[in-house]
């Protein structure tokens, strides 16, 4: 085995992230797979406006920040424009599911040949935790005090599930950051989406489950298990769609 | 001079911005604006160029966010509420100082309005419908061929003071057809290199195009000064206008893009009459050009600011002037326009008020 | 016309041409190397209704794209007759297509000249060129362009297109020419 | 010789490592770090299989495991962007 | 006088439209003004009130359109960015002339910014960032008890004058804590019977809400100028300010919400060095109170504007002086605010310029 | 039979549609429905931005406009104040599902109760025949000279597909107005999306394929033919969802 | 007696109900109404069914179908909020 | 303090309960009538990071709600201390958790409390009331507010949640009063 140690394609400065974010796990993820790949020198990564926002100092290759939501359709000026070059984006899920689900589903559905990563953690982390569109049914956030639903909120928001129907969609799978072997499986995933779009094969989206322990008000190890028992249940793991 | 030929403003806004080298195009359909989409669906995979239709006036702005970023000459065009809709990612690229060109082919509002003429997003424009202290370099044509020439130099404008360019139009100067000269681009500016550009780093360091301004805590202080010394800049090296006959004059006219054309027809018609009457016809609207006004209020008796708004431009104007000379109002919003003989009888009727002292 | 400047406007149903019309005099005058404005009238009104476009052709700088008060009209259906005859200038010039106006202008300042358009242009072989002819007409009574600007103009038009439709676009042009040469415009 | 090695400076004391350590060798100090945040000790080093696991959970890319048991570097200070 | 309890002065505006009758709710969360929605989340359902997290700040603000043409006093909340999203939707709602509350806690720009207060949305707020010759109400409380205040008065405004009414606020107003009298509300004004809403045409006619304005053929001028006179009757109606040491002044202060406050203190501060200096703060920026300061500027040698932006306020201030006196700036954008100790320096500087008589 | 005449929900003007355009049809079905459910009286209807925008003028119940894409957020803010009204929505693919892509999908899971009706004609009517997100692939717009496709615009965008899997849906089905039989089953599914509305089952949705001669360029007959032959193949009719 | 009415003023020509008629009994004709559109004419009254089928096709509301064949109005011009 | 106005900043890690002594100072200080102005750093800064909080008290109106140069600090942490040590008016006060601070300010002008707030603490019973138990020393110390008001603002915030935590943030006042009391500041 290997050292195992931080990939150059992070920087290396501590981020801000709180302890047990699952943010810096998936951040470690992405990085790994550019270095795998070798494509650190031709990526553009967009980060969102999230607590992911600051990632363009955590990231060791060019980097822009973007409005709130519009991520796709940056990536989609800059990967017509740049064929070659691997663009992604790294999107909360309100940024991605709320603000900018017209742009999300519209660059999905031209087929655009970027790739997402789509950090679902069930709440709106940079603002303190307000009810995210994947905020589970009964789950309680500083706007949804009663627990989601209780007020016309309605069921979460499941975008793989509603991805999947759009024909310029290449491929989505749901992964999680909770366990090693979760790790494992969302690294694969991930590598998948960059290799597709060095293949030149579409539009992939990989959704990560993730812990945000501050807004969820848990400690890590609770964290973990409610990605594990509550949010795997209501978002279930696996590949949505796969064109090949 | 080459051979004319008869072409619509809009087209010819779009085939300026082909010759200029604008090879990313995003929009969304919106009357009377609908032929520079279709102008340019058809011309940009001509030229090895993209056109995106975007799923909204948001996503095409953030598109052109992008392309930007990506160094090449893009734009976007809209009008009235697809521009309002434009406000947040016009403060994000002018904050990240991307240059790009966006065409207001504005019609009448508020809201859904209507489709004729106006000029009821001057406000908008000039002063910043988005949020926060940034500036946009706004022109105003007149004709077709302005239209062709100031869409040229606005892609040269925005890359050398790296800031968005506004060409704001109206219902008429974008379907108006007129004969135009089309003639080969020639930057009018040393064009600085795009070292801000993101095309992955090999063999340098990665670059980051951001807004966010957190670290240190006065950070976003200093970037705010840093584009306020910018704008000064501009200010201080480009601002455009038209003087005519305003040696002898009386009463000048102030007005801009469409409005001054039929207002310099109400000079002819003044002067015919016998009174002296000139015009100031801003071509940028930011920056303004204070000082034509503020030295014609040295000389003359009078302004009268002729817009098709309900006095925005005729704030500029008195700011300009600062109470040096009284400024006089002619204008309306919502597809109104004004005729030589009406701008004629408000000239009258304000000699008239002179010459009995009557001011 | 002190200002040597003439403001048309041309207005009928929205399948009518008048798109066209405009297009074809808008262009002779730039062949004659004059000053022109040319306008449609755009958007969101009804559809299948009237449609209009407007020409300012001028010898100096033309001020006012605006057309509010024509010199000339070339109307070829009653809605428009009846929309537009108000705002002509006093002692202005109207052409009509008498196959779809029945009742003709009110006031009597105004100079006519009526030609059957459709009529002839079913004659030509194609109702659709009833716009030509029209045209043909309104260059026959008119010193304003000369028949071979408007026939370039649509050669310039319709050669890239298909050539056949130069060919019959000419022949309705001359036709309508024709067909009106003997009429005397009638106040 | 250590197989993981902590980088105390990078660390939040967020407990992942802890939580999956299949040895169960690990626990949060009763020291802060400069940050305030506790960080892991190893009980018993020889116990430890380099499994990799708490790298693999660490989302502070504070840990480093290596198989030989070799020191992989002494850290330079950490560059604190985030102050 | 009731107790006094302390209150953020976010809670404090969402407490006041509670009690002003406000029932319904939309908004999206934005730092730093996300006390508003989880206040209402929580509150909303305890009136029988609807509180809706929306998608977006897009969908906040056209559900909000939709709640006020059904009748229900209604508002949303944003920062910056959020609020440059609304522009389209808010020159709808003031087409259509319907009332709502508009709450922007202005954050730094550009772009994202930071989450700093500022004052750089001025001219967004006050000329109007979307698109259209339309008009918003626009209040600027400096102290947490005024929000409380302005906040109930701006229902009964826009109830009245049919119109949207926007709070400007900040950073610093929305996220400070002061002691707060909570005192139950009145009506200020006769409030008009809604004789416009949508709610279901039994027993009259269909009624239609709408901007779009296409006949007869001017119809857009004709509810342009109705608007306009609306307008212009708001102007001559409401315009708040509070006047502060002016009646002596050699220098006045114009400065308007936290600003102001900071202003005031500078104003003691030379007092006691001997400089007589007083302040003008307005309390509408939109209608402007020109006649306080065109009526100070015949009194007083030069007016200070201060400002969280640069050179915005300035300009209404201006145009209300024309050019009866200099006026003079200090201000800067992105966080930055001045101190007592500032504002006094650059008065200093100014009294011995005067001195020297060197303006 | 009965008297077939003009419903009174329906005001006694002349519209500004084409010769042979579907709203016309669409317009009466509504109209019909709501005559027949007797809730005119009570019913809030809003007009897009589209060719329907002046529906307005043509409907005898309380009406507003609204900005472009926006409907459904409107409807949500009608409806939760006004419980008991019957609020629906009339709007094209350029409103639905280009720039109101998130109002619509966003309404639709919180499974706000009103109704929408959808008319899918392919195309932007009113601004004059530009591509719009449900044009079909290979098919010629202003804005796709080429044919949809060529030029990254991405497939078709199927709503019905796409709504199906948001858990706040009641309803969905996809229905026609190109034949006499196709307009008896758009009018059965608009009046179930009403009575479900009036149960208070939640968001009903019913697409309608409608013929746009004008910018189609197309006959009246050629027009008739591409629904059945074109737009039914890559919009199959049929129920997507039905909550019951 | 007619079973089928044809409102000439609100008809705009486009000829579904001739496209739909089972019984092919409608045309358009060559007058043109005030919108410059032609409208149907029915060739052969007797043959009609009363089925329906042309006033469920119209677009525009220009067509009444009774079964008893009673003309049901007079029809007043139409408001035409169009021009 | 001529202008009887003292502004205070209080500031340690994210944890340690920064905004509640905030607030019950700004509560305490409502009870006795005065003017306040209280203030959270809010937002996006690094979370677990330091956090801080303001309170103005003022007999007059409060113009400025921004300290800029505190009068008094109340510092739980050391990178706090690093960071607002060099804004602090001339002549301030500051008291300082010496269980989070090894190396103490270095200005010779600045009045230093040092209490062992975290130990206390730990004593009591709840590490979680350190922040209470500097409070305590501080009010000590000082004599801008009374004990009594402090004990009001305390039952005030928690009386509704839990009545236990009244009783032990009360004790953790009170010994950190005590263990405060016998110390001089130290210049
Ligand atoms: C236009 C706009 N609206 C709102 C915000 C405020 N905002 C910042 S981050 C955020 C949401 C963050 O949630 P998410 O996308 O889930 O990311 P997370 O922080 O959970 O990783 C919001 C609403 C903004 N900056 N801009
Ligand atoms: C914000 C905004 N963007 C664009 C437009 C222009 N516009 C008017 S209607 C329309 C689209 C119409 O297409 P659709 O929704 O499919 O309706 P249809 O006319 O086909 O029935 C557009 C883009 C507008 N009015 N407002
Ligand atoms: S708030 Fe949540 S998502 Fe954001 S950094 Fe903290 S733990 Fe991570
Ligand atoms: S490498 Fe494995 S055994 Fe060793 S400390 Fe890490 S998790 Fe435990
Ligand atoms: S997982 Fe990493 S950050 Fe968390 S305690 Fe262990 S070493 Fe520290
Ligand atoms: S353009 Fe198309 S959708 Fe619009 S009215 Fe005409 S036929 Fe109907
Ligand atoms: S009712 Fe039936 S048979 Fe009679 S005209 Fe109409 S379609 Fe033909
Ligand atoms: S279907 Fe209606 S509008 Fe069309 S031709 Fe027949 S009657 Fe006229
Ligand atoms: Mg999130
Ligand atoms: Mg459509």
């Amino acid at each position: 085995m290997p050292t195992l140690k931080r990939t150059e394609v992070l920087t290396d400065v501590r981020t801000h992230y709180c302890p047990g974010c699952g943010h810096g796990i998936a951040h470690r993820l992405v990085a790994e797979v550019i270095e795998e790949l070798g494509i650190r020198e031709r990526t553009i990564a967009i980060a969102p406006v999230g607590c992911a926002v600051l990632m363009y100092d955590y990231f060791n290759c060019d980097m822009t920040e973007c409005a709130h939501g519009r991520p796709p359709a940056m990536a989609t000026g800059i990967k017509r424009v740049q064929p070659d070059k691997i663009v992604f984006t790294y999107q909360g899920d309100g940024d991605l599911a709320a603000i900018g689900t017209a742009e999300t589903i519209h660059a999905a559905n031209r087929g655009e040949n970027i790739t997402v990563i789509f950090i679902n953690n069930a709440i709106y982390g940079m603002t303190g935790g307000q009810m995210a569109p994947t905020t589970l049914t009964g789950m309680r956030s500083t706007t949804s005090q009663d627990g989601r639903g209780k007020h016309g909120e309605g069921p979460p928001l499941k975008v793989c599930e509603l991805l999947r129907s759009l024909d310029g969609v290449c491929y989505l799978e749901r992964t999680a950051v909770s366990t090693p072997k979760d790790v494992n499986a969302a690294k694969r995933a991930i590598k998948k989406a960059f290799q597709n779009q060095i293949d030149g094969k579409g539009f992939s989206l990989v959704e990560v489950l993730s812990m945000c322990p501050t807004d969820w008000k848990l400690s890590t190890a609770q964290s973990v298990d409610f990605v594990n028992n509550e949010m795997k249940e209501a978002f279930p793991l696996g590949v949505y769609k796969d064109k090949g | 001079m080459g051979k004319k030929i008869l072409l619509k403003g809009n087209e010819v806004m779009c085939e300026a911005a082909v010759q200029a080298g604008c090879r990313f195009f995003a929009g969304y359909p919106i009357t009377p604006q609908n032929e520079v989409p279709e102008y340019m669906s058809k011309r940009m995979p001509q030229v090895d160029g993209v056109f995106v239709q975007a799923e909204s006036e948001l996503a095409a702005i953030n598109m052109v966010f992008g392309a930007s970023a990506s160094g090449v000459r893009c734009m976007t065009s809209s009008s009235s509420p697809g521009i309002s809709l434009k406000q947040e990612g016009i403060s994000y690229i002018a904050g990240a100082e991307l240059p790009c060109l966006i065409a207001n082919v504005q019609r009448g509002g508020p809201g859904l309005g209507n489709i004729r003429a106006s000029q009821a997003d001057y406000f908008q424009a000039v002063k910043g419908g988005g949020h926060g202290d940034y500036r946009v370099i706004v022109l105003a044509p007149a004709s077709v061929q302005e239209i062709y020439n100031l869409t040229m130099n606005a892609f040269d404008w925005a890359d050398y003071y790296r800031n968005p360019v506004m060409l704001l139009g109206d219902g008429i100067s974008g379907q108006m057809a007129e004969p135009v000269e089309i003639f080969p681009y020639k930057p009018i500016v040393d064009l600085p290199a795009k070292d801000y550009i993101l095309d992955g780093c090999a063999g340098r360091k990665p670059r980051v195009v951001k807004t966010l301004v957190l670290k240190p805590t006065d950070g976003l202080v200093t970037h705010n000064e840093h584009l306020q010394e910018k704008y000064k800049r501009i200010e201080n090296e480009l601002s455009l206008y038209e003087e005519y006959q305003t040696a002898d004059a009386d009463i000048v006219i102030a007005a801009y893009g469409i409005t001054a054309r039929i207002a310099k027809g109400a000079v002819s018609l003044a002067r015919k009459k016998g009174i002296a009457v000139g015009l100031i016809r801003p071509i940028t609207l930011w920056p303004f050009p204070s000082d034509a006004f503020a030295t014609a209020a040295q000389t003359t008796g009078q302004i009268l600011t002729v817009e098709m708004s309900h006095g925005q431009f005729i704030e500029d104007v008195k700011l300009a002037v600062n109470g040096a000379c009284p400024v006089e109002f002619l204008g309306k919003g919502g597809g109104w326009y004004p005729t030589e003989e009406l701008i004629l009888e408000k000239i009258e009727s304000m000699a008239a008020a002179t010459a009995k002292g009557n001011l | 016309m002190d200002r040597h400047e003439t403001r048309i406007i041309i207005a009928g149903f929205g399948g009518q041409g008048i798109v066209l019309i405009g297009n074809v005099i808008a262009r002779a005058a730039v062949i004659e190397e004059k000053n022109v404005v040319g306008m449609v009238s755009y958007g969101a009104e009804m559809r299948g209704g009237t449609a209009n476009a407007t020409v300012v052709i001028s010898d100096g700088e033309i001020f006012n794209p605006f057309v509010a008060h024509p010199d000339m009209a070339i109307i070829l259906n009653q809605p428009s007759l009846d929309r537009f005859e108000p705002q002509i200038g006093k002692d202005g010039l109207v052409l009509m297509n008498t196959s779809m106006i029945k009742r003709g202008p009110q006031r009597t300042d105004l100079k006519c000249i009526k030609v059957d358009a459709t009529q002839i242009a079913q004659k030509v072989g194609n109702l659709r060129v009833a716009n030509i002819v029209s045209v043909g007409a309104f260059i026959e009574h008119t010193n304003l362009l000369s028949m071979s600007s408007i026939e370039q103009a649509i050669k310039d038009l319709f050669s890239s297109k298909n050539p056949k439709l130069v060919e019959i676009n000419l022949e309705a042009l001359h036709t309508g020419a024709e067909r009106s040469r003997c009429m005397q415009p009638v106040r | 010789m250590n197989k993981v090695h902590f980088d105390k400076h990078r660390c939040k004391g967020c407990g992942m490592c802890v939580l999956f350590c299949p040895q169960k060798i690990l626990r949060l100090s009763d020291e802060l770090n400069d940050q305030g945040f506790s960080y892991p000790q190893v009980s018993d080093p020889d116990r430890c299989t380099a499994c990799g696991l708490c790298f693999r959970m660490c989302p502070d890319c504070a840990i480093e495991v290596d198989k030989d048991g070799v020191k992989i570097s002494d850290k330079k200070e950490t560059t604190d962007l985030a102050k």
